[in-house]
């Protein structure tokens, strides 16, 4: 195909994942930008997806291996992109692939040279629940099964010092200390803009106790904390990574008032992680505190059903914005107002903070390289809200999955294959006119 | 051709054979019949360990399934087998071969001077117990045990043809005597070579074989005649084939019917109903399922030259339909036009599949 | 079944078979477990296979690019005829060492990999017991492969047109997105307009009206959409790339036939009819309305007034209507339910507007502005547990468990969207199984939402689920975006290879396969009386070679010998 | 079943209820309500019967409605005649209530046509074996009326007859009962709008009550099924453990007499005769080797066990395959056991034409805790076998 048949996608979560997947299968050449080492986005991170709890591994690993497979494909991983230059049909486009250290060709993923490092560090992957070294993988399973080394940590490259014990561990030759970045220049026709999201910053709410109280958990945490390849290989435990909770509070609507939407998540992971923990605890009770429940669509009621009464007690608040954590003996004391707007309070081993989903703090930089509008929540805009269209402000330019908004995956797969549509439609009508 | 002698029952002297050819290597497996007391029943066993060989009854006079069928499916591999066939078994198993169904390329044929086998319900009601001491006088005598198969009373070929070894047992299978195997084959003889016994050219007791021959040529006038009734016809045809409920049992344990798919099983016969209506419309009634008769002579027209008259189709038929008799008889009658044997000769081609210009000088 | 044997042993296999076996070091990774060495000689000195040449070789890195280069070089030198690869998990490497067959005159087909990495020298200490095991998976892999059969991708061309049922804002959008100069739409409706049901909508979203108005003006306008107004699709057959589609116009009775390579379904939904529940006493007829009629009202000029046409000076709004009896929430009626509050509450301040709710549930992030509208235009907001309706008497019980009731001049009932009357007609016509709530099923509910099991026939709108006229318009681009990316005008589509095949001597049409098909894809002969499988529809999944009693269906690459054979063999 | 108003036309009997059957086909064929009917006949050798195919009012004479041995299972005849659709000619059929059952099942896998069929049942008193008839035909037929006064199979009846608790009215278009009458009368009941059709079509009103009948036969069933109770008994204990299943099958030869005789086993090619079944030499011998020997023809118990698992749902426990057994294997105490078992876990009665589909044919979640049950029950019976 043409130059201009050269399409860029950023971000490889299963939104930037699915359309470069399709484009490619329009034979068109894909530039998939991920600034992990590793791609899967958000979702590997689940061990079961809502709201059939399907096993998102098995859901996406075949998605990861397309991509990484398809020869229309060039995944950079670990990698930022740094200047869109140009219009719609022809951007010139500078990527910075940041060294890794790590030959991903010669390297088969045996894992022999995390042992010698001498460096221990938290893994921010695993939520800072498990160190790694300063050579690593985020988490078993990662693809590419390639490791990477955290040059800023590493005692040789970061420190100057004279340690190669990972290299010397390598039988493949597969290391580098001397990798160095590597800007890479591209032409491309259009951008796909599939960076994701964050989670709402739980400490900015000090009466719940994120980061102050040890029993308060962030919803990836505990998505971590259940994943059989995560830091506790699936048990539930607390920070001590001994107690096993007996009694957990959910509490819905975090960050809801401040951001002033609602996600559309948050109940249904709250009602999978009553789930959780009755299938891992079947002595845990469990306490969902809400004021509004949204399961919008065919399949969420019935989930919701399915876990009300019988994996959690749902406790209605009549303001979820005046919910509270505080210690309370070894455990955690939570005071809420209920329906009769008079104070109650329950005391449990663990709280959940259901926290909304935010724009990812690095948007506002990606907007900038890529010339686009954000809306007032700091997602990324699009022209024609409402209308499907996931064309933002600069021509030429897409975006899809959570950077536009919160969503679940259903909606960011459809977005992403909108996002292609409209590429591939202009693809088209470029390769005919020219 | 010399020949082995044992001091031992027929019985024992080819079972010691098959555990020597075991233990020696010089077989893979030895295929022989043999006995489960606790519930009275034969069966085939294909044995790899000699020690298993005690159960076996190589000679016993029941045949559950025809040999000849069990081997095709196992005969072509490249492992060595010792078989021990009954004289009919061996020549259905030679036609299979003929048809690409089986390989005697790495099999040992042990045969014997049959008496003939009792028929499947003897063994079921466990008469047979009785049956057995008589029988082996009866036959030392040459004579014909009573109780067998009508077939087997009527069988004239009773040696076996081209076994490589041949097992003496009419006539003389008594102790005194002791196991007489003569060994008619260059592989035979390298087989045998190594087992114990004493070596001679002993030939077979001419006098008693006459004797059985004559006896079962006198049997086998009877039993053609039994099945002719008055002279020939359709009409004949229904009076015995008229109750055959279709089961194809005849053909299902018919060593040499070996179609996958019967022919008449096949959607050549589904017919869709104008036929029916067509034929109502004509005769007035017609018969559910169609084609009971026309499903034996379309049988008989494939494979009665082959029919070596080992009588399992008249066993298993559920109506007692003289099957076997009369395929017998109608297979000799076909196969003499050209002058033909079931199983004499790897080498004789089957009639039907090859043209040769002196067939029928009367038809040019 | 001999016809198979015949086919699975093809010409080569009459010939002098060369099998060459590589197998893959992995570094450390499986030679560091498994005796290679040894396994290789074992496997040289097979007697098993007359006529059968074998060629057993171990490399370092088998996937690597040399790795690959060699191997290339490997199966053209030799002139194999069959190929195993002792590796690792297929998941990893099938399609790479397929892709080296691909490059060779060795027909992929007849290649194997086998898995003695995750299978042996990961989950093995013991190196003599790896080593026995993979030596027996490879035995086994050899004896497969000397049973598989070339296959053969069978290019289809494709016709890029696509048809679209349903010309609501969903048919529309897609319809537009999809309508190009190498790629006519037939876009059927079985009313006598376009719009749907959005038409009735007023200001969902700002100056939606003229939107609508506009999408149909460019839609009739558009020279590549062909519409079909009061018509209805009466027949529908072939595949994706390839569908032969009848359709019945109510006025000239007569068929139009028209092919298209795609199929979008936006059939719409319509809405739980409240008479299904004797909680709301609704009856059409007195001062209780549904949403939908009362939008109807604000979208005329006198906007929404009592039957008598005067003004109420109270108006109930209650939500959920049917939500419990559907066990869906439909996740739009809170947001319009706000709009229409605040639309009463500009009509005249004087209003009362009271909305009756159970939860708020506004999950787009511009919803909530609806909500601090609606506060701000002073609408009343009561959360209940249970409501019932006396006509206009409302009498409910607070989520505090006080019981209460109030009177109103007007209720206005939002009642859940359930799938359109003719979700089952289309279910069955496109055989597209529908959900436990009436809904078409997509193929995956996370990855592949408006797919079908029909490969071709898309969902899209209320069709798919309970959906806003955004969201339906996303679904709508969605499916464009499948259909743009995956029909090309020009370019052809391969089927899947390993599919079924049925023997028609030995089928005796029971019909059994053909029930348990999702994908529709065998029908029955009846002049035969047989079952066939239609093979650009088949995917190979096998369920029907499992229902098949007597054998007579096989699935190529998977049949029945080829899998016994390799257990025998691994497990002697 | 619908007969609704519990009342029956009645016949006049001459001889024997066959005459009067007979009698109502001739007249139903020359009212033209018929084109043919189906009826079994003395075969020329007098000692079995044939099912016929008839519209010449002339032969009927020779029929015998009502015959004492069933050779080929009625459902083969019909198979036959309309697999390969339902024709042009309405064809009245009597048969005994398991025919007609297998039929219906039949008709769920495409193999039968039953549109334009008038399925005609009648009290089944059980059949005598058919090689007991073959042996003595007049013996036979004595014994057989004898039953059919009764309406109790006796010591020379089929095994499973005695307890056969369907041999009377089920779902059939038509049903001629006679049991507990004088020999004076035949009843014939409507069992579908076809049967009424007919009997309107002749003129028949619908006048005796059914009550008196009704009793006979439910004291008659309940007697069948304490019968069923203690023949399952028996059977559950020789199948105990798979060394009983060795010892029930031990002397089978693998003539595979049972599958073609069983009405259920449409297939053309059992499975178990194909070549997938047929092991490959050199592996068969490996096998040998390792257990020191096999026994041959291989599968054969295998063969048995698979013919359940493919038809047990659909068995109606006719015993034609034990009838059909050179080696006397009692295949249909077997099969009819474990078909009980079967049809009970799927809450699924083989021959109900209710439009229930078959249950491999259909997933309700429903279905799994039965077959919890199953197997909780099967724990408990089986004792281990370490």
């Amino acid at each position: 195909m043409s130059q201009t048949g050269n399409i860029l996608v950023i971000g490889a979560g299963i939104a930037g994942m699915k359309a470069s997947l399709m484009l490619a299968g329009a034979s068109s050449k894909v530039y998939l930008v991920e600034k992990l080492p590793i791609i899967g986005g958000k979702v590997i991170k689940n061990e079961e997806s809502f709201p059939n709890l399907e096993c998102s591994t098995c859901m996406v690993a075949p998605i990861q291996q397309d991509v990484l497979q398809n020869p229309n494909i060039e995944t950079l991983t670990y990698s930022v992109v740094e200047k869109i230059e140009g219009s719609a049909g022809d951007f010139s486009v500078v990527i910075r692939k940041r060294a890794r250290y790590i030959s991903l060709t010669d390297c088969i993923g045996c894992g022999m040279c995390y042992e010698p490092c001498p460096v221990s560090l938290k893994n921010e992957w695993e939520e800072n629940l498990i160190d790694r070294k300063a050579i690593y993988v985020p988490c078993s399973g990662s693809l590419p099964n390639v490791p990477v080394i955290d040059s800023e940590h590493c005692l040789r490259i970061g420190g100057g010092e004279d340690c190669s014990l990972c290299a010397e561990a390598c039988a493949f030759e597969a290391i580098n200390l001397d990798d160095s970045d590597e800007i890479i220049e591209v032409n491309v026709g259009a951008v796909i803009l599939a960076t994701g999201s964050a989670t709402f910053d739980l400490s900015s709410i000090p009466d719940l106790g994120y980061g102050t109280l040890p029993g308060v958990y962030a919803p990836m945490e505990f998505e971590r904390l259940f994943a059989s390849n995560g830091p506790t290989l699936g048990e539930i435990t607390l920070r001590d990574s001994e107690k096993i909770p007996e009694s957990v509070a959910i509490i819905h609507c975090v960050g809801r008032r401040e951001q002033k939407y609602c996600s559309a998540v948050c109940c249904m992971y709250s009602f999978k992680f009553a789930r959780f923990l009755k299938h891992k605890i079947p002595s845990v009770r469990v306490f969902n505190i809400y004021s509004d429940i949204c399961v919008p669509g065919k399949s969420y009621q019935s989930f919701y059903r399915s876990v009300e009464g019988a994996d959690t007690e749902m406790l209605y608040t009549s303001s979820i914005g005046d919910v509270s954590v505080s210690e309370s003996g070894s455990g955690l004391k939570v005071s809420y107002p209920d329906a009769a707007v008079s104070p109650q309070s329950l005391n449990v081993d663990m709280v959940i903070l259901a926290a909304a989903l935010v724009a990812d703090p690095d948007v506002a930089q990606l907007a900038e390289v890529a010339g686009v509008d954000l809306d007032p929540q700091g997602f990324i805009k699009t022209v024609l809200d409402g209308s499907g269209s996931m064309e933002t402000s600069r021509e030429g330019v897409f975006v899809a999955g959570t950077a536009e908004g919160p969503k679940d995956i259903q909606n960011s797969v459809v977005q992403a294959e909108s996002a292609a549509g409209q590429v591939a439609e202009i693809m088209t009508s470029q390769a005919s006119s020219s | 051709m010399s020949s082995i002698i044992i001091d031992t029952s027929a019985s024992r002297g080819v079972t010691g054979l098959l555990k020597f050819l075991l233990e020696s290597g010089k077989i893979d497996a030895a295929l022989t019949m043999r006995n489960d007391p606790e519930n009275n029943t034969y069966d085939f066993g294909l044995i790899t360990d000699a020690s298993n060989l005690d159960e076996a009854v190589p000679l016993i006079p029941v045949m559950t399934v025809n040999a000849g069928q069990v081997l095709s499916s196992i005969s072509i591999s490249r492992k060595k087998i010792a078989a021990v066939l009954k004289p009919c078994e061996l020549r259905a198993f030679v036609e299979l071969v003929k048809r690409e169904k089986g390989s005697l390329e790495n099999l040992l044929t042990i045969s014997y001077t049959c008496g003939g086998v009792f028929p499947l319900d003897t063994v079921i009601t466990g008469q047979i117990k009785e049956l057995l001491p008589k029988y082996r006088k009866t036959i030392l005598n040459g004579e014909i045990p009573v109780n067998t198969r009508d077939t087997c009373r009527a069988c004239e070929h009773f040696i076996p043809m081209n076994a490589d070894i041949t097992v003496s047992v009419i006539g003389e299978c008594e102790p005194g005597v002791g196991c007489v195997m003569h060994l008619n084959t260059e592989r035979a003889v390298e087989f045998t070579e190594g087992f114990g016994g004493e070596r001679s050219d002993r030939k077979f007791d001419p006098s008693t074989l006459k004797k059985t021959l004559d006896a079962r040529l006198a049997e086998k006038e009877k039993l053609f005649a039994s099945v002719t009734k008055d002279g020939p016809g359709l009409d004949r045809l229904l009076d015995t084939f008229g109750k055959c409920v279709g089961c194809h049992g005849c053909s299902s344990v018919c060593p040499i019917c070996y179609c996958l798919l019967c022919d008449f099983e096949s959607a050549n016969f589904d017919y869709n109903l104008p036929y029916f209506e067509e034929h109502l419309s004509r005769k007035g009634a017609l018969r559910l399922p169609p084609d009971t008769i026309f499903f034996h002579l379309g049988r008989l027209t494939h494979m009665s030259f082959s029919c070596v008259g080992c009588g399992m189709c008249s066993d298993v038929c559920p109506v007692d339909i003289p099957v076997a008799a009369m395929f017998k008889k109608t297979g000799e009658k076909t196969a003499a036009l050209f002058d033909y044997l079931p199983g004499r000769d790897v080498e004789e081609s089957i009639p039907v599949m090859v043209y040769k210009e002196e067939e029928f000088p009367d038809i040019g | 079944m001999k016809e198979f044997e015949m086919q699975e042993s093809g010409q080569d296999r009459k010939l002098r078979a060369k099998v060459g076996v590589y197998i893959c070091e992995c570094g450390p990774n499986i030679a560091g477990k498994v005796d290679l060495d040894r396994i290789i000689t074992d496997i040289s000195e097979l007697d098993d296979y007359q006529d059968v040449e074998l060629v057993v070789k171990k490399y370092g890195f088998l996937c690597s690019a040399p790795g690959k280069e060699y191997l290339e070089e490997e199966i053209n030198s030799n002139g194999f005829t069959h190929l195993v690869i002792g590796a690792c998990s297929p998941r990893d490497h099938d399609s790479t060492f397929m892709g080296v067959c691909k490059k060779t005159d060795l027909n992929p087909y007849l290649y194997r990999i086998i898995n003695i990495r995750e299978h042996c020298s990961w989950v093995i200490d013991d190196k003599e017991k790896a080593t026995v095991k993979a030596e027996s998976y490879i035995r086994g892999g050899i004896a497969r492969v000397l049973r598989q059969s070339e296959l053969f991708e069978k290019p289809l061309d494709i016709n890029p047109d696509v048809l679209i049922i349903g010309g609501g804002v969903a048919g529309m959008e897609a319809a537009l997105s999809l309508s190009s100069d190498d790629r006519r739409v037939f876009l059927v409706e079985k009313t006598d307009r376009l719009g749907g049901v959005s038409i009735d909508l007023s200001g969902i979203l700002p100056g939606q009206g003229e939107v609508i108005g506009k999408k149909i003006e460019s839609v009739l306008g558009n020279g590549n959409i062909r519409v079909f107004l009061n018509t209805r699709v009466e027949n529908v057959i072939g595949f994706l790339g390839n569908f032969e589609i009848e359709l019945l116009s109510e006025e000239n009775t007569e068929i139009t036939e028209i092919m298209s390579g795609a199929i979008v379904v936006a059939a719409g939904g319509t809405l739980f009819d409240p008479r299904e529940s004797d909680r709301y006493s609704y009856s059409g007829s007195d001062e209780v309305y549904t949403s939908l009629s009362i939008e109807k009202m604000f979208a005329g000029d006198d906007g929404a007034v009592l039957r008598s046409g005067k003004q109420p000076s109270s108006v109930a709004l209650i939500h959920c209507v049917g939500r419990e009896e559907k066990n869906y929430c439909s996740g739009i009626c809170c947001s319009y339910m706000m709009k229409l509050a605040c639309f009463f509450k500009k009509q005249s301040a004087d209003i009362q507007v009271t909305e009756f709710y159970r939860d708020i549930c506004l999950p787009k992030k511009n919803d909530q502005e609806r909500f601090s509208e609606a506060q701000a235009a002073g609408v009343a907001l009561i959360r209940i547990k249970d409501i019932s309706l006396k006509g206009t008497n409302v009498s409910f019980e607070r989520i505090s468990g006080d019981k209460d009731k109030q009177s109103f001049d007007m209720v206005v009932l939002a009642p859940a969207l359930e799938p359109s009357a003719d979700t089952e007609y289309f279910a069955d016509l496109l055989t597209v199984p529908l959900d436990e709530f009436g809904f078409f099923q997509e193929v995956h509910k996370m990855t592949n939402p408006v797919g079908t099991a029909t490969d071709g026939v898309f969902i899209v709108g209320a069709a798919h689920g309970p959906k806003g006229v955004s969201d339906s318009m996303q679904f709508a681009r969605a499916s464009a975006g499948q259909i743009l990316t995956r029909l090309i005008p020009g370019e052809k589509l391969i089927p899947e290879v390993a599919v079924t095949e049925i023997s028609e001597a030995y089928c005796t049409g029971c019909g059994n396969c053909l029930e348990v098909c999702v994908y529709g894809a065998i029908y029955s002969d009846d002049s035969r009386g047989i079952s066939v499988v239609n093979e650009a529809v088949c995917r190979g999944c096998g369920n029907c070679f499992g229902s098949c009693p007597s054998g007579a269906l096989r699935t190529k690459h998977f049949t029945n010998t080829q899998l016994y054979r390799e257990v025998d063999e691994a497990l002697r | 079943m619908t007969d609704a108003q519990g009342k029956g036309a009645v016949l006049p009997v001459s001889k024997d209820p066959g005459d009067a059957i007979l009698e109502f086909l001739r007249l139903a064929v020359a009212k033209e309500l018929a084109d043919a009917v189906i009826l079994p006949m003395k075969v020329p050798s007098g000692d079995s019967f044939a099912w016929i195919l008839m519209n010449d009012v002339s032969l009927f004479e020779g029929a015998v409605p009502i015959a004492a041995a069933m050779p080929v299972q009625g459902a083969k005849a019909l198979r036959s005649l309309t697999r390969k659709g339902p024709g042009n000619l309405t064809v009245i059929a009597v048969m005994r209530p398991c025919e007609i059952r297998a039929a219906i099942e039949l008709e769920k896998l495409g193999q039968v046509h039953t549109d334009n069929l008038i399925l005609a049942t009648y009290d089944c008193p059980g059949a005598i074996p058919l090689q007991k008839y073959v042996d003595d035909p007049g013996g036979s037929e004595e014994h057989f009326s004898l039953m059919r006064r009764s309406g109790k199979p006796d010591n020379t009846a089929k095994p499973v007859c005695h307890y056969c608790e369907n041999f009377s009215m089920f779902d059939s278009d038509l049903h001629f009962g006679y049991f507990g009458f004088s020999e004076k009368e035949v009843l014939v009941i409507p069992g579908s709008d076809k049967g009424s059709e007919l009997l309107k079509g002749l003129d028949l009103d619908l006048a005796k009550d059914l009550s008196d009948w009704k009793k006979g036969i439910d004291s008659l069933k309940a007697e069948r099924e304490e019968a069923r109770k203690s023949a399952f008994e028996e059977t559950g204990e020789q199948l105990r453990g798979f060394s009983g299943m060795q010892s029930v099958f031990a002397s089978c030869i693998g003539c595979h007499n049972c599958q073609s005789a069983c009405p259920i086993c449409y297939c053309r090619l059992c499975y178990f005769d194909s070549e997938t079944a047929q092991q490959d030499p050199d592996a068969l011998i490996t096998a040998a080797a390792k257990r020191g020997g096999v026994s041959l023809p291989e599968d054969r118990i295998m063969f048995h066990v698979g013919r359940m698992t493919h038809m047990s749902l659909s068995c109606v426990s006719c015993g034609q395959c034990t009838d059909a057994c050179p080696v006397s294997i009692p295949v249909a105490g077997v099969f009819s056991y474990v078909a009980d078992r079967t049809q009970r876990t799927f809450e699924y009665e083989a021959g109900r034409n209710d439009g229930d589909p078959l249950p491999l044919r259909q997933f309700r979640k429903s279905e799994l805790p039965g077959i919890h049950e199953l197997v909780k029950n099967a724990e408990s019976e089986e004792p281990s076998h370490e």
